[in-house]
């Protein structure tokens, strides 16, 4: 039971995660990529931290710390190159 | 003052990160969070609304709740094989006159179901944004002004 | 302490780093450092004539698993020559170099290329010495660099990616020896690598480790990052890189070709032979179509780096030696030739051969400064140069090599020609009138005093071509029998 | 068991709300629309499945650990949708042909590089080189 | 697993030469990207893989549990990532000064290090030599 | 486009907090995961955030030495971790350790100074090329 | 003989120091004469006690290890070359004092015609062969130099290269074959080798070594086909030529094959190679000669055909032939030497060499006209000179060879040609009706006609008196070629013989055709140039331009320029040797199927592949950016499923800082254009795929070993325990393998520092940034 359910989570968040990756091939604009790249770090985000659970790694949590800093630093670059890019 | 508090903040900070609130651990979170002010005394000025604390923790909680029903909804539009979209970027007014209220009002609408907040103007007199499902512009502003805006008002400019 | 030829330029970079801002203080600390270091290599090559292969566990931990710093005759004979050349350009570099190079990082570069150099001929763990390598490059990269004109970054961005290619390839190497043995320790790799049930692998293995180093050492048909890119700094930094980073790269080849890939030398060094072959004739066809004196220097790296692995092809303790005394030679010669290339461009105000002339007329000093180690580097007894290929001769008569003996011999007269060339038209031939008079121009004693410093020492290597080539011997019996390396940094060998 | 079951419900409702998130992503017509999407789905499903996670190994490190996250996210999510939101904005992405309404429109003045209360006139509007922006992949068509 | 990672590898080093041998600077940057990404999996793949049991000492022993990763790659992907990091940001710089010296990254116009420029002269003296004979 | 106020009020309260973070993961990299490169970077990447979100110069002024200055008294404590062992007659790098441990940190020794290093080599490092970058 | 060892090194030192003495001492500075005068006399002193059959010897070790031994060895034939050497030497530096004053360069031509000598000394002294390889190739590089002397002279500096790429060449052959031989016997002495020809003769690589060091002597002797450097090394001041041309340097050869002579003479090819390639240089020189109206070049001709016969004699090999090669050594050097000078003296005396201008400046120079009568008289073999007695055994020689009447007759040519260029050369410029020029000849000062005169004098005195040399030096010389005492009686008159016979019809048919000279030449110099294209000569300016359009040709190939063709050769190469690896040494492959991947792993490696698959297609450069910061998500990912979350941590952080970086210099980078073709494309997409399948192959080849890491063990059970950390990744980063961190964070010191100076310098020179400076693909 319990290994369908987790079955069942993962499954979800490897349709987020296809779903973002194939928004950020398609694009169509470099917002839209951005987005999806962020959306990728949260999705991976709650991957980690459910593999975390799903194994007993409590330690994996400190790397879902990390993403959760870093992807939004990633997001704010892009914007940056956005705005000096007018 | 401020600095002093968030000193503390970080302190307590470091003590939740370490996992272990012993005396030396505070001392020590408070020791490295003074080293840290001290290396960004020059960053601005510290603001006030730090003061506020404990009232925007209140805040953030009755927030969450909203942000799952907000959720549920989206989900709705999201899962229907037809979305029911009606999408808008609104102009609302804002009476907030502090940077800090303004920061977190346009943080807590974009959280909010279906809202997403742009960009604010230049003079801080006007709050741009992005709305999912409009069905009435002037009851969309209302609900900000008399929801949020009035709460942060109380909150941060009382 | 053998640990000190990487620790003290490291040191001394560190400090130029810090006195960022302070030109003097920086060309007084590179003189500094340079000598430094001379002394440590002296020293520890006469400890290790003394007492044999010197080993070092850095971190205290123990053989095979922590890294082990392992000095023979042939690193320490490279640790040495690798100061010599840091010290002459060291010297060199006072009026060499330009203010804006200064400025922005010369000296502090200058010691942690050599420290990179001095760190791959020092290290025995083969991780480590990707290590190195990549600080090497990272330090040439950034020196090749540095002047941000049209040619340099030119040249740079060939050499970046043709050398990042080779890392890449170098790396993967080792994951798959890794994966292999188990282990990185080289020692320790040389003693597992003959268990495994199936040698081939390890023998495909080092075919990739023959690309990567073969790249860095610009062998034929990997060189040709080289002549695109050394000829476009200052003479300062190809002197440098020519006496220095090729030479890494088959001190490596020589290293791990004798160390660890010696299972099937049928195949392998057969091969090498063959590369050996046609490095040696496509560099010295190269110089010859050349009429930029720097570039002409160059393509003829390439050449000697051929004869070089002539040596290791031929895979017996007299083609070692030979080609360690090779290398000595080649080393001194070629960044002589370099360092009166740049003092004869501070007198004519050109490398292009065309533009050139008259020096020998009006200075005969200069003319000598490259007349010895040109006629040195194609072979001319008693120089060094001559006995280096004799004894390579010697050595491949020896095993009935012919035909690579044969190449060697044309491609040495084709050298003659080349280093003649260089002669006859920035010599002899009358001064051209788009230049200015050569006679009138002051040089530094910073520039010639080193020059001639380094002339004399390539003199010296030819005179005492006897005590040299019994120094070569002794370090090449080490390299022959692994089994001595493998004792001094594991101990007793099962 | 319960904390199981309080756990599992968290976890599976928070990746729920991430494949939400993706799918809205995915499905919605314009970027903003799927920044409406993502910035809380996301948000709200990181933040499920790291109390989830919390009340799973009941420790307390971990819990701040995980409050201290989704703190973090609540901080910073919007600010990262506004940045790209505006920014894209400006930079000329369109809005989907069905949208009703655009406040934003013409408030943008380009000689002081400011985001005005009143409508700008024309000659000072940033003039956004549309042709520039669409940087298609070959997956668009 | 091994096979799919191996696979990986193997497509990662094949765009990654596919982009180097472009002429545009800038996609041989990405080609230098997608190598590094190469050899790291190449490098994790060195040492059999082992699900959810990091190389650690839990904090109530002396020694890691029976089954844990092999932590000897993953000290040296570490120090490759870094050091590709630090090479990557030179080479993204030196690709840019590149374009803003020369104002093009199409490679086929940076041969001048490379072919002598003026052409090679082969006749030489020889051939002034009066008499032929 | 003017700066966002949104962008750098959240730079403003975010940093200090990066800092603090990467000190933990500094501090607790030899027994947890983290250590020097991933406190670096957090670090680094708080700062980062600060130059893109207030400006390059506010991250200059901020900065109580310059980035070069970092790297090189990071690379300093690195080699003097190594050469303090050398003193005491070990071979370079060798570990020393503190008999007692310190309250927080733990068994304190030269391992922590070499990652201290690391710590500030990668700092200085990331910053030094983010500021040449943002302020030309 | 310790003088002698001395005289070596200082010989050297002198050569340094003559500059210097030069400008010191100004005009006494002909006082280095004095050197080689002291050297001669030492070696008169010594001519009894070699005569009387003992070899005079020293040996210290130089490069024992090489076999290269200090073995200086006095023996017949080395006195014999060694008075030459000295004498001759001492009378053109007189010469040459007188005939270059007031030269800038003077002092330089000192050092090196005392170099020269020096080194031609160490040739004839050396018994060691390596030894003598260095004097060889010393002499070649300093009769580079002294052919170059008026380097300022186009001509002057080609005709140095070409002599000293010539000689260069066989030198290095010779080398070979000195190598060779030393392979088969364990020995560079040459004495060593003459008391072990048996064993050479009997070796399988006997003939390549006597082929190898042939080519050494011929090169340097001027022996067909590589006699046109000799013509051309004219461009030399005169007194060099004298030396170098005529008495020295070009019998170093000569020297050679009678020093090998007892090694090689046994062996069947000698006889046929030798003298044949002796012949034709002996007539083809003769007759090259008469095309020829430069007094200098005439002598050079004269010359190459009278080393042919030199060689030619060895070659016959018998006894007498032996001693006819010896006096002709020694005839040869006194008459040609002392014509040299004359010619220079003549150049001097009338400023040009031209005989065709030249005439009737016997009375203005007497004693130059006399000098050069007698030199004539005995390069023509006329009685009672030195030359005469040479050429009655040259007759004697053929007549008892084989083929008799071939070989005298060829011989009878070439001696006919001789006594024609002697007539133009010795008497023409004197006696003979001068050309229109009007020339104002005089007698230049007597360091000028001295030398020349004296050299006369002794082919005229050693000509009366034959059994000077004969006794003293001919017998001691070819004792020291035939291994055994030989008596050698020479005398003027031999009676009514077959050979005064040809000797008078030499004469005359060459008086005649002395005196039809300037009819005849025309067509002669036509006959020749038309031949000229087929020859040697001409062969080599052909063959070095093919070479060097070779070079050039190979050069533009693979340093193009196109760094896609170099990266595709590395590929391509890498991919090439592991197949032939592969293919040679045989390894197997396995797929373990221990770990089946799971779906979400699947996922993970679908998007990896996916995004670098659009990767290379992509258009946008920032849509690349983003879906490679998806792959390294990715990968991060994979690093902590698999239990590596330090990696997964630092992979993130480092995938963002590359993202930003790329961000904030990507306004400034260009965008994405298709550049290549469709076919490239493909071309570039196989090979791609090659080096791919490679990669997977490898790492599936050395999965199939079952690896075990005894560090990871060793690093588990230590880490808490002695390195006192729980994270076992984090305790290799900074205690196990802290070396390689510290590697490490140099680099990235150092990137940064080159990220900072490469756009400040770049700023700063921003503004004097020149155009490429050279002209490329414009
Ligand atoms: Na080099
Ligand atoms: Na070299």
């Amino acid at each position: 039971m319990s290994e369908f359910l987790w079955n069942v989570i993962l499954l979800l968040l490897s349709i987020a995660l296809i779903s973002a990756f194939t928004r950020l091939a398609r694009g169509p604009y470099l917002p839209d990529r951005v987005v999806a790249l962020d959306l990728i770090s949260i999705v991976a985000m709650g991957f980690i931290v459910t593999y975390a659970v799903r194994f007993n790694q409590p330690t994996f949590l400190d790397v879902a710390i990390i993403l959760a800093i870093i992807s939004f630093l990633g997001t704010v670059a892009f914007a940056y190159y956005l705005e000096r890019r007018m | 003052m401020s600095l002093l508090l968030l000193n503390i903040l970080l302190a307590i900070a470091w003590a939740a990160l370490t996992g272990s609130f012993e005396p030396v651990d505070l001392l020590f979170g408070f020791g490295l969070g003074y080293l840290v002010l001290w290396l960004i005394t020059r960053m601005g000025k510290p603001n006030p609304y730090f003061r506020q604390i404990p009232l925007v923790l209140g805040l953030l909680g009755t927030f969450l709740a909203d942000l799952l029903r907000a959720n549920i909804r989206m989900a709705g539009i999201i899962l229907s094989p037809h979305m029911r979209l009606r999408p808008a970027v609104i102009a609302v007014p804002l009476i907030l006159k502090s940077k800090a209220a303004i920061i977190l009002l346009a943080n807590l609408v974009t959280l909010t179901p279906g809202t997403l907040s742009l960009d604010v103007s230049t003079d801080q007199r006007m709050l741009f944004i992005h709305t999912v499902y409009l069905e009435n512009p002037e009851q969309f502003k209302q609900q900000l002004l008399e929801g949020y805006q009035r709460r942060l008002k109380e909150l941060f400019e009382s | 302490m053998i640990a000190l030829p990487i620790l003290s330029p490291l040191l001394f970079g560190i400090l130029n780093l810090l006195a960022w801002r302070s030109a003097r203080l920086q060309k007084a600390l590179s003189l500094a450092g340079g000598a430094v270091q001379l002394g440590v290599a002296l020293w520890l090559l006469h400890t290790v004539q003394q007492s044999g292969i010197q080993h070092l566990q850095v971190g205290n931990w123990p053989a095979p698993f922590g890294i082990s710093l392992v000095m023979d005759l042939f690193s320490a004979i490279l640790v040495s020559v690798a100061a010599v050349i840091a010290l002459v350009v060291a010297a060199y570099s006072q009026a060499g170099i330009d203010a804006p190079r200064v400025q922005f990082g010369y000296y502090p570069l200058f010691f942690l290329l050599l420290m990179g150099v001095n760190g791959a001929f020092i290290t025995g763990d083969l991780f480590n010495l990707y290590v190195w390598f990549e600080v090497m490059l990272m330090a040439s990269f950034v020196m090749l660099a540095l002047g941000g004109e049209r040619p340099q970054i030119e040249g740079a961005i060939k050499y970046l990616i043709l050398n990042l290619l080779s890392s890449t390839l170098f790396l993967s190497a080792v994951g798959l020896l890794y994966n292999l043995g188990g282990t990185l320790n080289m020692a320790d790799l040389a003693l597992r690598l003959p268990k495994l049930e199936q040698g081939n692998q390890v023998t495909l293995i080092a075919i990739l480790f023959l690309v990567a180093f073969g790249i860095k050492s610009a062998i034929f048909p990997l060189f040709f990052w080289l002549p695109a890119s050394y000829h476009t700094p200052p003479v300062t930094v190809t002197a440098l890189f020519s006496g220095l980073l090729t030479k890494v790269g088959v001190y490596a080849l020589f290293r791990v070709f004798t160390l660890l890939f010696v299972q099937d030398t049928a195949y392998t060094h057969a091969l090498i032979l063959v590369i050996a072959g046609f490095t040696m004739v496509t560099g010295v066809f190269g110089a010859a179509a050349q009429t930029d004196f720097r570039r002409l220097l160059s393509f003829h790296i390439i050449s000697q780096i051929g004869y070089l692995l002539m040596g290791l092809g031929l895979f017996s303790q007299p083609a070692l030696a030979a080609s360690i005394y090779f290398m000595v030679h080649v080393i001194l010669a070629k960044t002589s030739l370099f360092l009166v290339a740049g003092i004869v461009e501070k007198l004519d105000g050109s490398f292009n051969l065309k533009e050139l002339g008259g020096i020998y007329r009006t200075r005969f000093g200069v003319a000598l400064l490259f007349l010895l180690p040109a006629l040195s580097l194609a072979g001319l007894p008693p120089l060094s140069g001559f006995f280096a290929k004799l004894a390579l001769i010697v050595a491949g008569f020896e095993l009935q090599q012919y035909s690579i003996v044969a190449v060697g011999l044309a491609v040495s007269l084709m050298t003659l020609y080349s280093m003649t060339k260089v002669w006859n038209e920035a010599f002899w031939k009358e001064p051209q009138q788009s230049t200015h008079h050569p006679a009138h121009k002051p040089i530094s004693a910073w520039l010639w005093a080193p020059t001639a410093a380094l002339v004399l020492l390539s003199l010296l290597a030819g005179m005492l071509a006897e005590p040299l080539l019994g120094l070569a011997n002794q370090a090449a019996a080490q390299l022959a029998d692994p089994s001595i390396y493998i004792q001094a940094v594991l101990g007793a060998v099962p | 068991m319960l904390r199981e079951i309080i756990v599992m419900t968290l976890i599976l409702g928070g990746s729920f709300f991430m494949a939400l998130a993706g799918l809205g992503l995915l499905r919605m017509p314009d970027l903003f629309l799927r920044m409406s999407s993502t910035a809380k789905a996301g948000t709200l499903g990181a933040g499920l499945i790291l109390l989830g996670a919390a009340i799973y190994f009941d420790n307390f490190s971990i819990y701040t650990r995980a409050i201290a996250i989704i703190v973090f996210l609540l901080l910073t999510a919007p600010v990262a949708a506004h940045m790209i939101g505006r920014a894209a904005y400006f930079d000329g992405v369109p809005l989907w042909k069905g949208t009703v309404q655009d406040d934003l429109y013409g408030h943008y003045r380009a000689s002081t590089h400011t985001l005005e209360t009143t409508t700008i006139p024309e000659e000072d509007r940033v003039v956004i080189d549309r042709d520039d922006i669409p940087d298609n992949s070959n997956f668009d068509r | 697993m091994v096979l799919l990672l191996a696979i990986t590898a193997g497509v990662l080093f094949a765009a990654a030469i596919y982009m180097i041998l472009r002429r545009s600077l800038v996609k041989i940057l990405v080609g230098l990207l997608l190598l590094s990404y190469a050899v790291n999996l190449l490098l994790f793949n060195s040492a059999d893989l082992i699900p959810a049991r990091p190389p650690l000492v839990a904090a109530d022993s002396l020694l890691p549990p029976t089954i844990y990763a092999d932590p000897v790659p993953q000290a040296l992907i570490l120090t490759a990532i870094v050091i590709g990091f630090g090479l990557t940001a030179f080479a993204v710089v030196l690709m840019r000064q590149v374009y803003s010296t020369l104002g093009t990254d199409d490679l086929n116009e940076m041969r001048c290090t490379d072919i002598p420029c003026q052409e090679v002269e082969i006749a030489s003296e020889e051939e002034l030599m009066e008499d032929p004979l | 486009m003017q700066r966002s106020i949104l962008l750098s009020a959240a730079a403003h309260y975010l940093m200090p907090l990066m800092l603090v973070f990467s000190i933990f993961l500094l501090i607790r990299g030899h027994n947890e995961v983290g250590g020097g490169f991933a406190g670096g970077l957090v670090a680094a990447s708080g700062l980062m955030l600060y130059g893109i979100a207030i400006s390059p110069a506010a991250l200059r002024k901020l900065l109580p030495i310059q980035p070069h200055l970092i790297v090189g008294i990071g690379l300093l404590s690195a080699l003097l971790s190594g050469a303090i062992p050398m003193l005491m007659g070990k071979p370079f790098l060798t570990g020393q350790w503190l008999k007692t441990p310190l309250p927080v940190i733990g068994k304190v020794g030269t391992p922590l100074l070499f990652d201290t290093g690391v710590y500030l080599v990668v700092i200085g490092v990331v910053v030094w090329i983010l500021l040449t970058l943002a302020e030309e | 003989m310790i003088f002698l060892s001395f005289s070596v090194l200082t010989g050297i030192l002198l050569a340094g120091l003559a500059p210097l003495l030069h400008r010191r001492f100004a005009t006494r500075s002909a006082a280095l004469a004095l050197f080689p005068l002291a050297i001669f006399a030492q070696l008169c002193l010594a001519i009894p006690e070699v005569a009387a059959g003992k070899a005079w010897q020293v040996a210290l070790p130089w490069v024992p290890s090489l076999g290269l031994s200090l073995s200086l060895r006095l023996d017949g034939l080395g006195l014999v070359m060694a008075l030459l050497i000295s004498g001759i030497g001492a009378l053109v530096i007189i010469y040459g004092g007188a005939y270059l004053h007031g030269h800038p360069f003077l002092g330089r031509f000192y050092s090196l015609v005392i170099l020269f000598m020096t080194a031609m000394l160490g040739v004839v002294l050396s018994d060691n062969a390596l030894l003598l390889f260095v004097f060889w190739e010393l002499t070649s590089i300093s009769s580079f130099f002294l052919i170059g002397f008026e380097h300022h002279k186009a001509n002057a500096r080609a005709a140095a290269w070409q002599a000293l790429l010539v000689t260069g060449s066989g030198g290095l052959a010779m080398l070979a074959g000195f190598s060779l031989l030393a392979k088969i016997t364990a020995s560079f002495e040459i004495s060593h080798w003459i008391g072990h020809s048996a064993d050479i003769l009997a070796h399988p690589l006997a003939p390549a070594a006597f082929l190898l060091i042939l080519a050494g002597a011929a090169t340097k002797s001027a022996q067909f086909p590589f006699h046109f450097w000799l013509p051309n090394a004219m461009e030399a001041p005169t007194p060099v030529s004298a030396y170098l041309h005529s008495a020295t340097m070009v019998k170093a050869g000569i020297y050679l094959l009678a020093r090998l002579f007892p090694v090689f003479s046994g062996l069947a090819l000698w006889p046929m190679v030798i003298t044949s390639m002796g012949l034709i240089t002996l007539v083809g020189g003769a007759l090259l000669a008469l095309a020829q109206t430069d007094l200098k070049r005439l002598l050079a001709y004269t010359t190459v055909s009278a080393l042919g016969s030199m060689v030619f004699f060895l070659g016959l090999g018998t006894t007498l032939a032996v001693k006819t090669a010896l006096v002709v050594l020694i005839a040869h050097a006194l008459y040609k030497g002392a014509l040299f000078l004359v010619a220079g003296c003549v150049d001097h005396g009338t400023g040009t060499r031209d005989i065709t201008i030249l005439g009737g400046a016997g009375r203005a120079m007497p004693f130059t006209a006399t000098a050069a009568g007698l030199a004539g008289l005995s390069m023509a073999g006329i009685a009672p000179l030195l030359g005469f007695i040479a050429k009655e055994l040259m007759y004697e020689a053929t007549l008892e060879a084989t083929l008799p009447a071939l070989l005298t007759g060829l011989l009878l040519v070439a001696n006919v040609g001789m006594v024609a260029v002697a007539g133009w050369v010795s008497f023409k410029p004197f006696w003979g009706k001068p050309g229109q020029e009007h020339l104002h000849p005089h007698e230049g000062p007597a360091a000028l006609w001295f030398p020349p005169l004296l050299l006369a004098a002794l082919s005229l005195l050693l000509g009366a008196f034959p059994q000077l040399i004969g006794k003293w030096l001919v017998a001691p010389a070819a004792q020291a070629l035939w291994q055994a005492p030989l008596s050698v009686k020479l005398s003027l008159w031999h009676g009514l013989t077959p050979m005064l016979g040809l000797s008078a019809l030499t004469l005359l048919l060459g008086i005649g055709i002395s005196a039809a000279g300037p009819r005849l030449q025309p067509g002669i110099t036509r006959f020749w140039h038309a031949l000229a294209k087929f020859g040697p000569a001409a062969f080599y300016p052909r063959s070095l331009h093919a070479v060097l359009s070779f070079a050039a040709w190979q050069t533009t190939v693979l340093q193009s320029g196109y760094l896609r063709l170099y990266v595709g050769s590395i590929v391509l190469f890498t991919v090439i040797l592991a197949a032939l690896t592969l293919a040679l040494r045989p390894s197997q492959f396995s797929v373990p199927t221990i770990l089946p991947p799971r779906f979400y792993d699947v996922v993970l490696i679908g998007i990896i592949l996916t995004a670098t698959f659009l990767v290379t297609r992509a258009r946008s450069r920032l849509a690349t950016i983003a879906l490679l910061g998806s792959i390294g998500f990715s990968i991060a990912i994979l690093f902590l499923l698999y239990s590596a979350p330090d990696l997964a941590m630092v992979q993130f952080a480092i995938e963002t800082l590359t993202v930003i970086l790329f961000v904030l210099v990507l306004y400034r980078l260009p965008k994405f254009k298709q550049l290549s073709s469709r076919a490239t494309k493909t071309a570039d997409m196989l090979l791609a795929l090659m080096g791919g399948v490679l990669m997977t192959a490898l790492m599936l080849i050395v999965s199939a070993h079952n690896s075990d890491s005894h560090l990871t063990r060793y690093f588990a059970e230590s880490s808490l325990p002695l390195a006192n950390g729980r994270n076992i990744v984090n305790v290799i980063l900074v205690d196990f393998r802290g070396f390689d961190t510290l590697g490490e964070i140099t680099v990235l010191a150092i990137a940064a520092l080159g990220v900072f100076s490469l756009v400040r310098l770049a700023k700063k020179g921003g503004q004097k940034r020149q155009a490429p400076p050279t002209g490329g693909k414009q």
